[in-house]
Order: C-alpha cells, then sequence, then structure tokens
C-alpha cells in the first residue's frame, strides 16, 4: 500500500519503523508530521486547495529548525519530511526540468494539499461522529434486558445405510453363534402348541397326551423329553384357554386330554 | 433548564414519555417516588405510571407492579419467545439401530426375539427412543404364551428412511452382494429372515 | 406447538405484540433474520416491526434501525433525565477517533490506509481498543498484494452512534462530493469500498 506514495515520508521495513516509533516525541502535541504541516497551513488561512506549498515548507523548516536548536529530539518521521519539503521547495522555485520523469513539482504539491485537506475532513467527520447522540450517553437500551433461555434438545437420526449395516451386523457378528440355541433337540412349546391346536378339535374321548408327540422324537431320551415337557406345557395353556380338558387318575399315571367344544 | 420548569411542569403526555424512558432504561424496578425524584418539578409520577400502564395493556410487554416498585416486563403470555430451543440432531446409538433393523426386518417382533439376534438384553431406554422418534410401535400380541406384545415399525419410520413399505429392505443376499456383509452367515440366517417377511406379508 | 401454527400465523396485531416483547427484552440490535428465526411459522417480521415502528414514533422509547438490525432505544431528547443510567467510558484517544472515523468512512480501510491519511503509523493500542469496544472487527482481506486485513464498522458501532445505514454517516456525501474519500485509493480498493455500502444498504 505505502509503495503507491513514494513521494510521502518513506515508511520502509518494520524495523526501521520500530526503531523509529522509538524516536517519537510528542513535539507540542503533534501527531506527526502531517498534523504538524496542517496545523501550519491552517495559520495560512486560507482554503487548503489553494495553499502555498512553498510557504508552508518554509513555515515547516523553520519548526525543525528551531526545535533543533532547542536539542528537542525529533522523530525520523519528522525528519524524513523537512528533507523531503526542501527538496519539493526547491524543485518548485527552479523551472521545470522537461527530461524528469515521474509526477511534477506541482502534482507533488497539489498531493500534499490534498493530503492535508483529507486529513482535516477526516478529523471533521470524526468530531461530527463523536457529536452523535450515543448509545448509553444521549440514548439507551433495556436496563432489564432479558436473556434467552436456550432449551436444547437432542434427537436422533439414522439413515437407511445404518439401519442396513446394523442389521448386517447382527446377523454376521461373532458373538452371534453362541447365542443361538441349538434347537435341534428341543421341541419348542410354540411347536407343540402349533401340533396340538388342530387335532384337539375333533377329541371327543379322552386320549393319553404321550400319544401328541410327534414322529421321530420318542427314541432319544433327550428329545422325548423336550417333546413331552413342552407338549405337556402346550396342553396346560390349551386348558387355560378352554380348549381341552386335562386328567391325571393317580400320581405319576398317564395324563390324558379330551377336546372341549 | 430554566427556572420556569419550577412553574411550567411538562404536559401529562411528555410525563407519560419520561415515566416510559426511565423505566425502559432503569436495570431495577422503580418506587412511584424514584420516578418522583428523576422526574422535572411538578410531574406527577403515579398519574404519569397509571397513563403508562393503560397505555401498555394488551401489548407485548406491560407495566408491572413488583412490590413497591414498578417495571416494564414481557407480557406473560408471550414468555415462550424468551426460550430459544436447539435441536441438536446426534446418530443414533448403536443398540438402537441394531434394534430398529431387527425390528423392520422381522416384524412384528418381540423383545425376546430381539434379544435373541442381538444376544444382549433390549434396554427400555432404547425402546422408549424408538417410540419417541415414531419409528416403532406396538403391534398386536403375539398369540402364544405370556402373549408378549410386538413391535413394528411405523408410517414414520417408512417416510424417514425413504421406503414404501419395510418388504423393500435389501435382503440379505443383497446386503451381501452390495458389500454390506461379510463374515459367515448363520445356516438359518437366510432362511429365517425370508420367512419373516413372508409372515410380515401376510398381515 | 402444533403443526396448525405453519399455516394460520398469528394475526397482524399478535405478530406486533411479538416483537415488541421480543425487541424490548433484547439490550442489543436484532435483525429481521434474527427476529423472523423467533416467530412462529409463517409471520411477517419486517411488516410487524413497521406496525411497531409507527406505533412508537413520538414515545418515550422508539424503534430503530440500527445498521442492518433493529433495537428499541429511548428517545435522544429525554437524554436529561438518564444521568444516573450514562455508563462512564474512558476517554477515547485523538488517534483512537480518528482511526474510527477513517474506517467508518473508507471501509473496507487497511491500515496502511490509515497510516496515509493520518500521516502517522497507527499503534496497536488503537486497534484492539477499537476491537474491545466492539465498533471495528476485521473485514476480508483485500485482493492485493501481500493481501492485507482490512478492518470494518460492526452492527455495534451502527448502535452506538445510532446510524440506520453507513450512508448516514455525517457529512458522507460531501466528503464523497469533494472526493475526499477516495484520493490515492487504487481502483478496486475504490471499488471494495462503494460494494460494501451497496452491499451493507441492500442487506
Amino acid at each position: 500500500m505505502a509503495d503507491e506514495f513514494t513521494e510521502g515520508p518513506a515508511r520502509d521495513t518494520v524495523a526501521d519503523r520500530l526503531a523509529a516509533e522509538a524516536l517519537i516525541v510528542d513535539v507540542e502535541g503533534f501527531e506527526g508530521p502531517l498534523d504538524l504541516l496542517l496545523k501550519l497551513a491552517q495559520t495560512q488561512k486560507v482554503d487548503l486547495r489553494r495553499i502555498s506549498v512553498t510557504d508552508l515548507a518554509k513555515q515547516y523548516l523553520d519548526f525543525v529548525a528551531r526545535a533543533g536548536a532547542m536539542r528537542i529530539e525529533l522523530a525520523a518521521d519528522y525528519l524524513v519530511m523537512a528533507a523531503w519539503l526542501a527538496f519539493l521547495k526547491s524543485r518548485l522555485l527552479l523551472p521545470p526540468d522537461p527530461e524528469e520523469e515521474g509526477p511534477s513539482a506541482e502534482e507533488q504539491a497539489a498531493h500534499l494539499a490534498f493530503q492535508l485537506e483529507r486529513l482535516e475532513a477526516m478529523r471533521r467527520a470524526a468530531a461530527a461522529l463523536m457529536a452523535r447522540d450515543r448509545l448509553g450517553r444521549d440514548v439507551f437500551a433495556r436496563g432489564a434486558p432479558q436473556g434467552v433461555a436456550r432449551v436444547r434438545r437432542v434427537t436422533r437420526t439414522a439413515t437407511l445405510l445404518d439401519l442396513m449395516q446394523a442389521y448386517a451386523r447382527t446377523r454376521t457378528r461373532d458373538e452371534f453363534r453362541p447365542f443361538v440355541m441349538d434347537r435341534d433337540g428341543v421341541w419348542t412349546m410354540e411347536e407343540a402348541l402349533d401340533r396340538l391346536r388342530p387335532l384337539i378339535g375333533s377329541l371327543a374321548s379322552w386320549v393319553e397326551l404321550a400319544a401328541f408327540l410327534p414322529e421321530g422324537w420318542n427314541r432319544d431320551p433327550a428329545r422325548r423329553r423336550s417333546a413331552t415337557a413342552s407338549t405337556f406345557a402346550a396342553a396346560l395353556e390349551l386348558a387355560r384357554n378352554g380348549r381341552l380338558d386335562l386328567e391325571q387318575s393317580d400320581p405319576f399315571g398317564p395324563i390324558r386330554i379330551r377336546g372341549r367344544t | 433548564m430554566s427556572d420556569g420548569t419550577l412553574f411550567d411542569a411538562p404536559d401529562p403526555a411528555a410525563q407519560e414519555r419520561m415515566v416510559e424512558a426511565i423505566l425502559f432504561a432503569s436495570a431495577t424496578p422503580l418506587t412511584v417516588a424514584e420516578l418522583q425524584a428523576r422526574l422535572p418539578h411538578g410531574c406527577d409520577a403515579a398519574a404519569a405510571l397509571g397513563r403508562l400502564t393503560a397505555h401498555y395493556a394488551g401489548r407485548g410487554v406491560e407495566v408491572r407492579k413488583l412490590g413497591e416498585a414498578w417495571a416494564i416486563r414481557t407480557a406473560p403470555d408471550l414468555s415462550h419467545l424468551m426460550t430459544r430451543e436447539i435441536v441438536e440432531t446426534r446418530k443414533l446409538s448403536r443398540a438402537a439401530i441394531e434394534t430398529l433393523a431387527i425390528i423392520a426386518y422381522h416384524q412384528p417382533a418381540t423383545r425376546a426375539e430381539i434379544e435373541e439376534i442381538r444376544g444382549v438384553a433390549v434396554s427400555k431406554g432404547v425402546v422408549e427412543q424408538l417410540m419417541e422418534l415414531d419409528w416403532i410401535r406396538l403391534g398386536r400380541r403375539r398369540d402364544t404364551p405370556g402373549r408378549p406384545v410386538t413391535f413394528v415399525v411405523t408410517r414414520g419410520f417408512m417416510d424417514h428412511f425413504g421406503l414404501a413399505s419395510p418388504r423393500d429392505l435389501p435382503g440379505l443376499k443383497e446386503l451381501r452382494a452390495a458389500g454390506l456383509l461379510d463374515g459367515t452367515l448363520p445356516a438359518d440366517a437366510e432362511k429365517g429372515a425370508a420367512d419373516l417377511f413372508e409372515s410380515a406379508a401376510e398381515e
């Protein structure tokens, strides 16, 4: 940014700037050479656009000389500006050199005048801004603001892919097998019920329960035990539902069932 | 301000404006005496307060007496505007998505069936969560001993997952073809799932 | 809230009450979008704001547009009653005030531009102070070599200085007409500043 403004006070590296800042002395309350120039220009009491830059340069150089005489250590910025103004002043006093490249002395002087005018305009704008009705001084916000209570609610979501992956997981996980009951030797109660239900409807007389064991479940004792237990439980369930009657003549005697109509 | 204010009190509308501004900007409720002290001479704080209260009747805020002091407060029926609900969406837990998947594939499914497939007990929280999401609901009781409740998926479930029917869910064979399923299947798993689809379709 | 609210928006008077309650409760200005988000479905925050602004015209508090946001503030002519509410703020240095003005009138402004206008380096403390006051914030980086950061003014700035739009900055038109706002800025920077004003006004 600074590069495009080569005719101004040179601002080089960060190190240079830091060194310059260390030397800054706030001479009589001026904030930098431009501020000082503006103050001096205002003493000419003319429109800043019609200011005499040669006079201004002279005023500035006088000020710097005076400061030097008073052994006031001036910041580097002030001295850079002084050198540049001395150069500009000499160019303004000499006839223009047609061979010279870059902006003419008049253009440089005009730019300086513009800078001063702009700085002054910004100062006026700043003052106008600060003079507005300001919050906390002229206008006021709600004294007892009510915050918005935040209620956090968590919802859960899942995608179809999640669902399918989850199902695949439940059907394939390693620990899945051990939890599956090995049903080869087990006649479940549901199976017994399914077998009994269609048969009892036509069962008008007493029939021994053992006759209802499924085929092939009589030989292996383990299978017989399972089938007997589940068929007995199924019979109890159907008796409870009023579908059949159950009887046993003596302890450990055969259990007989009869359909109820 | 000139001495004139001693004798020329502001007109009633001006006094009402003043009380309005003071009450608005005050961090704490103010008593009539406190208001009076802050108004120019000759003002009647109580009367201005009365007019202000009437002006705000039925508006979004109201002038309310709190003990001996007065304040402007939100109308009680609008208090719901003062809370902001932050809805946070998180992924369903693994237990919940698996339970849901089993219900979707095997519906109607009893708790015992879900537990048998997952190999762990189904927690009450998971079922409640899925019901709250309106993804599962109770189906008909199973006509087996104990008449256990069954779970089925809901219309909401189909809407969320973009399914016309749970039968549109890819079967295990298709899952495997899609690379979603690797590892060995239990011998009867595929058949079992297919069977269940059939029975579900019949209902 | 039932689904019905999707279709049955509250009537205009009810919407106005709601906006009134929300604006009253907030110490900081709220944008139309923020208001809209807190109103039930189907409400028109902008229209309700318009009615509310008209209702409060001439009262002790007023509805004010502050940048892109809206707030209820006490009427400026009643500031003499508010001595008790005045918040004593640290007096700003001349450097801070000028830096703030340069950012406001030239935004987005780079540090180099501020330094060029003031003729001195911007001290770090000034930028920090203005940021702490929530009057300036970082804008988008300038698309020039080095991609310098830019500064823009905030919603807090608009609120503090009671500006409805960046165009309301005192003397802005005159400064622009005099060519004092775009003198040595590169063409793209100028465009950037213009864009910002435009887009701010459009929002």
